[in-house]
Parts: C-alpha cells; structure tokens; sequence
C-alpha cells in the first residue's frame, strides 16, 4: 500500500515560486530520504504534505484518500506526523506533559500508556527527566523529546525535518539510531536531511531534490552511488 | 515639497474658510464646524503616530489635558501669553509622551502595551489632578473674560477659533506631506511594515517611533492649549478617556496611514456630521445612539475593511470625476 | 494606624482575590491566542448586569446566578469569539486592538443605551455579616468572593495541568504550528480559551454582585485593573495571576492608608508602566 | 539648484494661504457691526417695535439642555420628563394669562454630558429657536460653559445646578430657585445638631466624607463650616473618588475615628457601598447624615441597600411628599406617567418652570408693550415674590425670591430619613411628617 504519494506539487510563497512539479511517493513500512542544498525547498516539501502550507496546484494522497489543503490538524488525525525543524517541543510543559499533550487525538488516547512506555523504552533519558520542564533539556535530548512526541500519536507516517540540525556529531549518531531503531519496528519514515550519508544510510529510497525540483531518485545505493550525489553531497 | 501635494492643501483651505460663511457665521453651525475642525486636527495629527509610525497612540487626551493645563495655568497664574503658553504646552505634552514612549518603544515590546500605557495614562492623569490641588482639583479654573484681546485670544465668537483651528490643520497636513516624503516617513513606514525586518536593517526602532510620538504629542499638546481657550476653564475632566478613543476611531476608519492624509479629515466630517444628526433626531428614544454608532462603525470597518475608508474614497471621487467627465462630454 | 493598616491590608488581600480572577480570564485568552482583548471590562460589566437580572427575577442570591451565568457567558464567549476574535486572530496587531476597542465602545454604550446609566445593585444576599478575627473585621461577602476566586484559579490551574484539553491548551499557547501538527485544532482551542475566560468572568461578575453594583461605566475600572495584572503577571501562568492579584491590592490598600484614596487607580497605574518601563515581560513571566 | 523653485513655490503658496484666512476673518469681523439677529424675539412673536397695542404672542419656546446621554443622564432625563409634564400642565391651565394666554412651547437639546456639548447644545437652542428663557444644565460645569453663551446673547439661564459658584460670577441673566450646594451640607449638619438636642444626647465630633466632584466639596465644605459655628469638632474630611470599587478603607478610617456624627456626600453607587460595608462590619455611628440631593434616600438606594441605609438621611432640594394640593397632584400624574416617584432632578425642574412661568406673567404685567426683552424679563425675575401658586407649593420653604446674585433668597433643603425601608420628611420640623429616629437602629455607643 501507499503510504504517501505526491503528484505535481506546486508552491509558492505570495508571489514566489519555490517548488516546481514535484513528485514522489513512500510506499508503508519504507523508508524514504529527500536530500538537498539549503534552501532547494525540502522544508516547503514537508510544511506542505503536512498541512501548514497549501499548494497552488498538485495532489497529495495519503492511504488512497486525497488530502491536498487540508488543515494540519486534521492531517494528524489521519496518521501523518511531523517532527518540525528546530524541535518545537512546549518549552513550558515538562516532559511529560509535553507527550501527553501529544496524545489529545482521540485516536491516540488509548494507546497512550503503551505508547509512553515504548518511547521511554527507546529513550530512556526522557524517563529520567519526565517532571523536568522541557525548555531545561539538552538539544539533544529536544530532539528525541519531538520524536518521541510524535511517535505517541501512532504515526501512519512519520516526517522528521533536520533532525540532526544544531547537534554535535556524537547526538547526531544517537539521533540516527534512534531513528534506525524505529525503522526496524516498521515506521513509515520520510526524512529530510541535509547529513546525507547518514541519511540515505538509514533509508531505503531517496530523492535529491534542488532549486525545487526532484533531479534524481532511486534506491539509497542507486543514489548514493550517483557521481554527482558523491562529488557535491557525499564528498569523495 | 512639491506642488501636486501643495495644490489640495490651497483648495481645502479656501473651501473650509469659505464655510462659515456659508452658513453665515450661524453661532450654532460655526461652533459645530469648530469641533468638526478640532477632531480633523487631532485625527491628522494621529496619523503621525497612529499611520505613519503604526502606533496605537490612545493618550490624545493627556497631551490635550496637559497642553491645557500648561497654557492655562501660565495664563491665570503669571498672566503669560497663550502665544507663549500654547507652545510650552506642546512641550510638556512631548516630555511626558517621552515619558510613557520610551519604555514602551523598544524593539519588539507587543503594540498592545503601548495602548494600554497610553489609555492608562489619561486616567492617571485625570487622578492626578484631581488630587494636586495647586493648579488641579475639582474646582473649575476659568481663563480670564478679556474677550477680543489679541494678548489672552479670547474671543466672544467661535469664527476667531474656528480659523485658528484651520491654520493648525493646514500646519498639521503640510507636517505629515513633508514628514511622509522624509527619510524619516520612509523608516517609519518600514517599522510598520515589518518591524524586524527594519531593525535587521539597521534602522533604530526606538529612535523613529520616539520622533514620531514627539512630534504627534507636541502638536497635540498646542491643539490642547487652543481647546482650553474655546472651552474657557480648565478641569480634570479634559482628560477624557473618551477624547482619546474617538481619535483613534475616527483615525482607523479614515485608514490612517494607508491612502490620502485628507481621508482623515473627510472622515471626521462625515462621521461627526452622521452622530450629530443621529444624535439629534433618535438620541430621544436611543441615549448614547450616537456612541453606539461610534462602535459599530470602528468593529465593522475592522472587520470588513482593515485598510480604512479612504481607498473608498478615492473609487468615488474618480466614479463622479467620471460621470461629470461623461456628461460634460455627452453636453458638449 | 496600626490596626487601621492591618484592617486595610486584609481588605487589599481579599480585594486582591477577586481583582485576580477578574483578570484571569484576560490572561487565559492572552496567553493562549496572544491577543489583549481591551473589551474584557466591559464584558465583566454585562456579565455584572447579567447577575442582577437573573437574581432578580428568579429571586435567587447573586452568589448562587454564577452557575447560571458561568454557562451563559460561555456560550457568549464562543458567539464572540465566531463573529469577531476569530476573524482578527492572528493578524495584524492594530487591527486585533482596533476591533476590540470597537467591541468596547459598542457594547458600553449599548449598555448605556439599555440600562440608563443607574447603579444597580442586588438587595438580597445570603452572604450577609462579618467575622471578626482579633482587631480586623472581615466581611463576609468578601471572603467568600475571595476564597471562590482562589478556588476557582485552583480549577482552573488543575485542569490545564491534568488533563489533556488543559494540556492541550497550553501546548497551543507555547506553540500553535506545533500544536496543530499534533492534532490539535487550534481554532478551537482559542474558541476554547475564549469561552473559558468569559465563563471565569461570569463567576468572577456573580461574586462581586454580592457586595458592588454596576453601571455602564464601570468597564472601564474592571478593564485597566485586569491589564495591570497580565502585564504583571507576564506569561507566568495561574499563580502568577495570583500573586500580581494579591499585589496590586495591597499596593492598593497600602495607598489609600498613606496616602489619599482619591489617588489610588493613578498609583496603581503607574506601577503599570513603571513594570513595563523595568521588567516588561512581566514579574513572573518565563518568555 | 534644483530646490529653489520648490521653495519659491512653498512660500507662494503659503503666503495664498494666510492671505485667505486672512479675507475669512476681515469678513468676519467686518460683519460684526451689522446688528447680529437679536435673540429675544421668537420667530412666532411680533417684533418688538415701539407700536403701541401690545404685540400678540402665542408660543413661548423655553430652551431646555440636559444631558441626555452619557453618566448623567439618569439626571436629565429625569428633568426632560418632568419638564415635559409641567408644560403641558401649565399650557392646559391656560398658559401666560398677562400675555393673552401664550403658551409654552419645550425644546430639549443633549448636554452630551460634556461642556462642548452643553455649549453647543445652548447654541442651537438660541439660533434655531431664539428662546428667552433657557433652563439647565444639571451638571455645574456644563451650566458655567452654557452661562458663557446665555450671557453673550441675553438669554435668561434658570439652572438646576447646585454648585456655589454659579451665582458668584455676576453673571447679570442668571437665576436659581433651587438651594446651592453649601445649603445642602449646612441643612445636613443643623439637622443634626437640632435633633440631637431635641433627644437631649450630646454630639461633639463629626466627621465628613464626600466623594471628589466640585460639588462634593462644596456640599461638604458647607457642612463644615456649619459644625465649626456650632461647635463640633470636625476629626477628619474624607475624600474618595465617586466610582470607588470597595468602601471598606473608608469605613475603615471611619471605624478609627469613631466620630458621633458622620457626614456624607455621597453621588449615587458610593452612598450604597458606603451604607452595606457599614452593615456587613457591623459598624453604626449615631447618625449618618447625607447632604447633596441624591444619595441614601432615593427610591433606587433603598430597594438596593435594603436595610443597610435604615435611619440614614439626605438632603434634598425638592420634597416629593410635601403636603400641599399642587404638589399632591403632580406627584400623582408623575407617577402615572412614568411610574416611579419624582426624586431631585424632577423635583427642581416642578418649581423652576412655574417660577418662569409667574416670571413671564410678572413681565407681562410690568412691560406690556415688550414682554420678552432680556432685560425687562431679568427686572421681573428680580421683582418676584412668590409666596403662593404651583411654584410656592412644591418648593420646600414655600418661598421664592431672587437676591441680586440670582439665587433664591428663601433658599431651603429639606432632610429625609429611611424609616421602614420607605423616606420620610423628619427636618424642618414644622413640616415633619415623623419624629426622627436618633440615633440610628443598631448604634451601639
């Protein structure tokens, strides 16, 4: 089944264009990377799958059901999770809070103790610092607090924009192991990352997306392989 | 300056000169064109602050009540000269804008704040006096009855204020043309615009917004001093919450800041003009009718037009420009 | 003039109360939508005149209509928030003061216009008498609007910490884009919010029945006194509501012990700007 | 340069500018000779020539400005109501008998509750209508910005303003029946002062607490100096603002000093904050004497403060149970009309008109050939002695004549008190409908 499939999208902010025609599909269970130079509009790519943007034309399908222009919220309510750039974690709820506030979906609610204790079990940090207000944690321990965060809502689909964005290289590994770790319990992922060789080493398919349009696609191998990807992303 | 802005300016004057004549120096119709004048003074003043700096300026009544204040108590107390006095009162009125303004000024403090500090400082005010019995008090404080004497401008009539009152508006509409087209209007419409875009410019915020505020409370302050003058006393009642409130109004709904500065007084004309005939005709059966219209003219016009009536203006003033053109074409 | 200021400061602490949960319903709509509805005095007004109809012709004490009208302005504070906030949030600021100002000028005059501008006040109250606790003597009426008012910030404060519309409410007012992408509908979060705070104010407008009367000006003493308090109180939640109730009544009382009750709304505002002018993001403020 | 005829053409403009104010206002002061339209004559009337059969008039507009809207309009539109009453009441008694049966003719203009529009309003009354006679405006301030017009255009001002210094201006077309403020607050202090001598109880301190206004002050003043010349010591003069929140500091202080005797202005809301925080603290003193014309006593007061104002008085300027056939009357058509007692607003109102009313009939009388002219019309306000009629019968002294100043000479307050939840003439004595009660229920010395 599909997870995820996007026709022709198209986005603009006010009068300008930044995306152009851009396709590109997660299959259930894959794991699939958008790779690109900064600014080529693979944060537009996921604010508009997610529901914060509209496109001006294009057509987003999610499980066979075509949601284009649909608010965020309601998104979620289908099953689609973003982990926002920069975190987002509520800086004045602890940590707790902060994952129960995730679980506020009706959907997820019941799931809820189940889900705490499996995110607890993937990072147990968090558990130590339940009660502690999250704008006190560490980047690194944000950044799995916004995963965590979205895992509680029993994603269909799980988006992380930049997740190593602003680590240090030793968080960004934990960061990716974790995402690894979900991987193998068969999250659907679609990552966005500008740490390309860890990125494509924790997916399975991967699009290269620059100055708004997808230049290239295949298998992460394919991709990774791909002499322009190693000389201006991969640097060999 | 150029002359395209000059050009309107002459021909206001000239119609609003010729008005009371009009309606032949009629006590009642020229005192009522006084107050219309009043308002369109203090509402162009307010574009300085309220349009140009995007400020929600909501202290008219202070600067009036302080500028009043001054020149009055210089009056009665030590015989000083309105001419002195009214400047002087611009200048309190500026020292204590400064007062409130700089606090709330710098980059990035929520605009509300300064709304609620400047509607908050009428009242204080008002208290203030109320209790500093050396030139406030309850007790009215009438300016001298030496009607007719340049030295006090005290005069019987309303036609001597009513001019006075349109040479600050000319005064006032030449301040804002020459301020727009200054690097200063320029900042400012920035800061408007998008306040962080312009500090990340390098533009200081504070410092424009304050030139702003300066400017807008001196003149206030004068226009406060003149009021003291027409009204004939002073009292802790002339900070009136309401003064600040009907400014601010009339200022949005003529889209200060956006189109025409003469939107602004157009729209004071109209609207003081519809209240009054409200007032008069159903203010009977309805109190406050005409108040009720205040509020419901500022909620829909928010809601409906947020840029103001003034581009409304303009579709009209062009539809009849077009239609005379037609029939003086079809005629001739 | 010991006794005097002992007797002044229990008033100010009591009065404290109730000035804080008057403003609390401000500070739940600011906090969450990050907007200053400047009508909010003269939505306490109606809803004081609300109380003194309702008491009036069902017979019942004003105490006993804040069940009655805590529901009633709920409903009223989500038609509000339809017709007007939800068109003006999140826009331009100016707009945001402008409309509410609007609303302010509206619905006093309209008040003006239905009402006359006659005190009303309520004769018939249960909460009649006083104790008297060594040389302070406490009216009974007081009290109670005290302890309600603590009692309601207690609710209040409970519910946004446990449970998950609480939680919900405050995970919008960190960070809406956030919020939303985790299901939250934002939108009615801030209808939320807005009908909360205005069914506050019903309990709030049903206890100072018990001991004040109302006119339609008297919007604008309920107004100032809640801004005063949200500037103080920054974003610093439930308790921060509290403590900047508690303090700007006892600056109050303090006053009007040493100095003239005349002065004592110039004294309390300038205490507004002097903490905009020091600490402008509120004494107990964490943003 | 390039800027120099900018400038050239900024100066030439500007010069067009001032030229043209300058023709307005050379306009305006070269019509200033030309006779302005002389107020007196209504339109209705026959100019007042020197023709000597008498000039027939019809219609007498009297002006009338209150504030209608705003704070105090529950004032004015008390007084526009009773105004309204009293014409038709005049007219179907057959109007100004010396002037062939004229009939009045009532115009009502908004204060706007501010002095602009007092002052506004008094202009369109005199240049639409040209009355002789303009009553109003409640307010003292609003009055002061209205004599400014009355006096320029010789237009009789009769005011229902209590504040002393109203009729200390010398302005020459002023006149007011009904008694000033410094009346109210000495009639609140002898009062007193009589009826505790009466009881044989001794009173030796007092203490006065009034809300902030020009006309609270002055009430209290009044009260002051009257405890001084009697021999009291007054402990302490309180002021608070009318729209206090919460009486209790003041109730507070009161408690401190325990005074036998508390005077009090209050406006409206306060006396009823001041009277239940009195209640809910369990704290009486003798007596609380109201002063001011509206207060502890009014039908809206008590039914809001129930048992707390019981044995509270107040001054008024207008008795609505004096006992005399006109007033009976009146009342009664006052409250089939509009339902509720007539209180001060109304009551000033009641007199002030059939004052104006015998005045014109004076007038006609005196100056048959020119009724109307402000001057002949101030000489018989001047010359009235009213000691009998509708005016006489529903002013508390039952006497009115207008001193030099234009104030009533006979000048009098009346003292209710709340017994059984209902008010009751208790002061002057002469006309009492009841004992006072002294000291009030639940004082405890």
């Amino acid at each position: 089944m599909r997870a995820l499939e996007v026709q022709n999208l198209n986005v603009a902010y006010g009068k300008v264009q930044v995306l152009w025609d851009v396709s590109f599909h997660v299959e259930e269970g894959e794991s699939v990377c958008i790779i690109g130079p900064n600014g080529a509009g693979k944060t537009t790519t996921l604010h508009t799958v997610s529901g914060i943007l509209t496109p001006l034309s294009g057509r987003i399908t999610f499980y066979g059901e075509d949601v284009t222009g649909l608010p965020a919220w309601e998104l979620a309510e289908r099953g689609m999770s973003l982990v926002p750039e920069g975190r987002r974690i509520f800086p004045n709820l602890t940590v707790l809070e902060n994952l129960m506030a995730a679980s506020y979906m009706r959907r997820c609610r019941d799931s809820f103790e189940e889900n705490l204790e499996m995110v607890f079990d993937l990072f147990p940090r968090l558990k130590e610092r339940r009660d502690q207000v999250a704008r006190t944690l560490s980047g690194g321990e944000a950044q799995m607090l916004a995963i965590a965060r979205a895992m509680i809502t029993n994603p269909r689909l799980l988006m992380l924009d930049e997740p190593s964005m602003g680590l240090a290289p030793i968080l960004v590994s934990k960061v990716f192991r974790s995402i690894q770790r979900l991987r193998e319990r068969g999250v659907t992922i679609l990552l966005v990352e500008q740490h390309v060789p860890v990125a494509l080493r924790v997916s399975d398919r991967a699009y290269v997306l620059e100055n708004g349009r997808i230049v290239l696609s295949g298998t992460s191998e394919e991709v990774a392989s791909n002499k322009k990807v190693r000389e201006h992303y991969l640097g060999i | 300056m150029r002359a395209s802005d000059l050009k309107p300016i002459v021909a206001l004057t000239a119609m609003l000169a010729a008005l009371p004549l009009a309606v032949r120096m009629n006590n009642y119709y020229v005192l009522l064109l006084t107050w219309i004048l009043y308002y369109s003074t203090l509402v162009t003043a307010w574009n300085v602050i309220g349009g140009l700096a995007g400020q929600l300026d909501l202290a008219a009544a202070s600067y009036i009540g302080l500028g009043a204040y001054t020149m009055g108590t210089l009056l009665t107390r030590l015989d000083v000269t309105p001419w002195v006095g009214i400047p002087l009162g611009g200048l309190v009125a500026a020292g204590f804008a400064a007062l409130v303004g700089y606090p709330t000024f710098r980059f990035g403090l929520k605009e509300a704040w300064y709304a609620l500090a400047t509607i908050s400082s009428v009242v204080v005010l008002q208290k203030l006096f109320l209790v500093w019995e050396g030139v406030g008090g309850p007790e009215e404080r009438y300016l001298p009855a030496r009607y007719g004497e340049l030295y006090y401008l005290r005069f019987r009539g309303y036609a001597p204020y009513y001019y006075i009152l349109l040479a600050v508006l000319v005064m006032v509409l030449l301040l804002n043309v020459k301020i727009r087209r200054s690097k200063t209007g320029y900042y400012l419409l920035a800061i408007r615009e998008n306040e962080e875009a312009a500090e990340i410019l390098g533009i200081d915020v504070r410092k424009y917004k304050l030139r702003a505020l300066l400017i807008y409370a001196f003149v206030t302050g004068c226009i406060g001093g003149i009021f003291a003058l027409i009204s004939g006393y002073l009292h802790p009642h002339h900070f009136d919450t309401w003064t600040s409130l009907q400014v601010a109004i009339l200022g949005i709904v003529g889209g200060a800041g956006v189109g025409s500065i003469y939107s602004l007084p157009a729209t004071t004309f109209i609207i003081y003009s519809i209240s009054e005939l409200l007032r008069s005709t159903l203010g009977g059966w309805i109190p406050g009718i005409h108040l009720i219209f205040y509020g419901v003219i500022l909620t829909v016009v928010v809601l409906l037009k947020p840029e103001g009536l003034s581009e409304t203006y303009e579709r009209l003033y062009g539809r009849i420009r077009a239609a005379l053109l037609r029939r003086r074409a079809g005629g001739g | 003039m010991l006794e005097l200021l002992l007797q002044n400061l229990v008033n100010g602490i009591l009065m404290g109360c109730v000035y804080a949960l008057v403003a609390l319903g401000l500070a739940l709509q600011f906090g969450v939508m990050d907007i200053i509805n400047f009508a909010h005095g003269e939505f306490v007004m109606i809803a004081m005149y609300l109380v003194f109809w309702i008491s009036l012709y069902l017979a019942i004490p004003g105490s006993l209509t804040s069940l009655i009208v805590a529901p009633i302005y709920f409903v009223f504070g989500l038609v509000v928030y339809k017709l007007v906030i939800d068109r003006i949030v999140g826009t331009y600021p100016l707009a945001q003061i402008a409309a509410t100002i609007g609303l302010m000028v509206l619905l006093r005059n309209l008040a003006l216009a239905a009402w006359r501008a006659q005190p009303r006040g309520l004769q018939y109250e249960v909460l009649r008498g006083s104790v008297t606790l060594g040389p302070v003597v406490v009216p009974i009426s007081r009290l109670t609007a005290a302890l309600v008012s603590v009692g309601t910030m207690l609710a209040l404060h409970w519910f946004l910490t446990h449970t998950r519309l609480g939680l919900a409410l405050r995970a919008t007012s960190d960070d809406m884009q956030a919020a939303s992408l985790l299901g939250i509908n934002v939108r009615r979060m801030f209808a939320l919010a807005f009908g909360l705070g205005c069914a506050i104010i019903g309990i709030a407008a049903a206890f100072i029945m018990t001991f004040q009367q109302v006119n339609p000006e008297s919007g604008l003493t309920w107004g100032l006194i809640s801004w005063i308090i949200v500037v103080m109180a920054g974003l610093g939640g439930v308790s921060g509501v509290l403590l900047s109730g508690l303090i700007l009544g006892m600056v109050e009382a303090l006053e009007i012990t040493f100095w003239d009750p005349r002065a004592s709304l110039a004294v309390m505002y300038s205490l507004f700007i002097l903490i905009l002018w020091v600490k402008p993001r509120g004494l107990f403020g964490r943003r | 340069m390039r800027r120099r005829p900018g400038i050239g053409r900024t100066i030439l403009v500007g010069a067009l500018i001032v030229l043209i104010l300058l023709v307005a206002l050379a306009a305006f002061y070269m019509r200033k000779p030309a006779p302005t339209p002389s107020p007196t004559p209504a339109p209705t009337t026959a100019p007042p020539t020197t023709a000597p059969p008498a000039p027939k008039i019809e219609e007498i507009v009297i002006g009338m400005v209150e504030p209608l809207s705003g704070t105090h309009s529950i004032f004015g539109i008390e007084a526009k109501q009773a105004a309204e009453l009293i014409i038709e009441d005049i007219n179907a008694k057959g109007g100004i008998k010396s002037l062939g049966g004229a009939k009045l003719k009532l115009v009502v203009e908004d204060s706007k509750d501010s002095i602009e529009g007092a002052k506004l309003a008094a202009e369109k009354l005199i240049s639409q209508y040209h009355p002789p006679i303009i009553i109003g405006a409640y307010i003292s301030r609003h009055t002061a910005a209205m004599a400014e017009v009355t006096e320029r255009e010789k237009v009789i001002l009769v005011a229902d303003a209590l504040v002393d210094f109203l009729s200390e201006k010398g302005w020459k077309y002023f006149f007011r029946a009904c008694p000033k403020t410094s009346i109210h607050g000495k009639t609140a202090m002898d009062f007193v002062y009589e009826t505790a001598q009466r009881k044989g109880i001794d009173i030796k301190t007092v203490v006065i607490i009034n809300e902030d206004s020009v006309f609270g002050r002055y009430t209290a003043l009044g009260a002051y100096h009257e405890a001084l010349g009697l021999g009291l010591t007054v402990l302490d003069q309180i002021e608070y603002p009318y729209d206090i929140a919460d009486a209790s500091p003041i109730v507070s202080r009161l408690m401190e000093l325990d005074p036998d005797v508390v005077i009090s202005v209050p406006y409206f809301s306060d006396g009823v904050l001041i009277a239940t925080t009195m209640e809910e603290v369990g704290y009486k003193p003798m007596i609380v004497a109201g002063a001011g014309g509206c207060g502890y006593c009014d039908p809206d007061s008590i039914s809001a403060a129930g048992s707390a104002v019981e044995g509270f008085t107040q001054t008024y300027s207008y008795n609505p149970f004096l006992n005399t056939p006109y007033n009976r009357e009146i009342v009664q058509k006052f409250q089939e009309r509009y339902g509720k007692l007539p209180t001060e607003a109304g009551g000033i109102i009641f007199y002030s008109l059939w004052t104006i009313k015998e005045a014109l009939e004076l007038a006609g009388q005196m100056f048959p050939e020119d009724p109307l002219n402000p001057d002949n019309l101030r000489q018989a306000f001047l010359a009235l002695d009213i000691t009998s009629g509708p005016a006489a019968e529903t002013y508390p002294s039952g006497h009115i004549k207008f001193g030099p100043n234009g104030d009533n000479i006979y000048a009098m307050a009346v003292v209710l008190q709340v017994q059984n939840g209902e008010p009751v003439l208790v002061y002057p004595f002469e006309y009492a409908q009841a004992e006072p009660i002294f000291p009030i229920p639940g004082y405890k010395p």
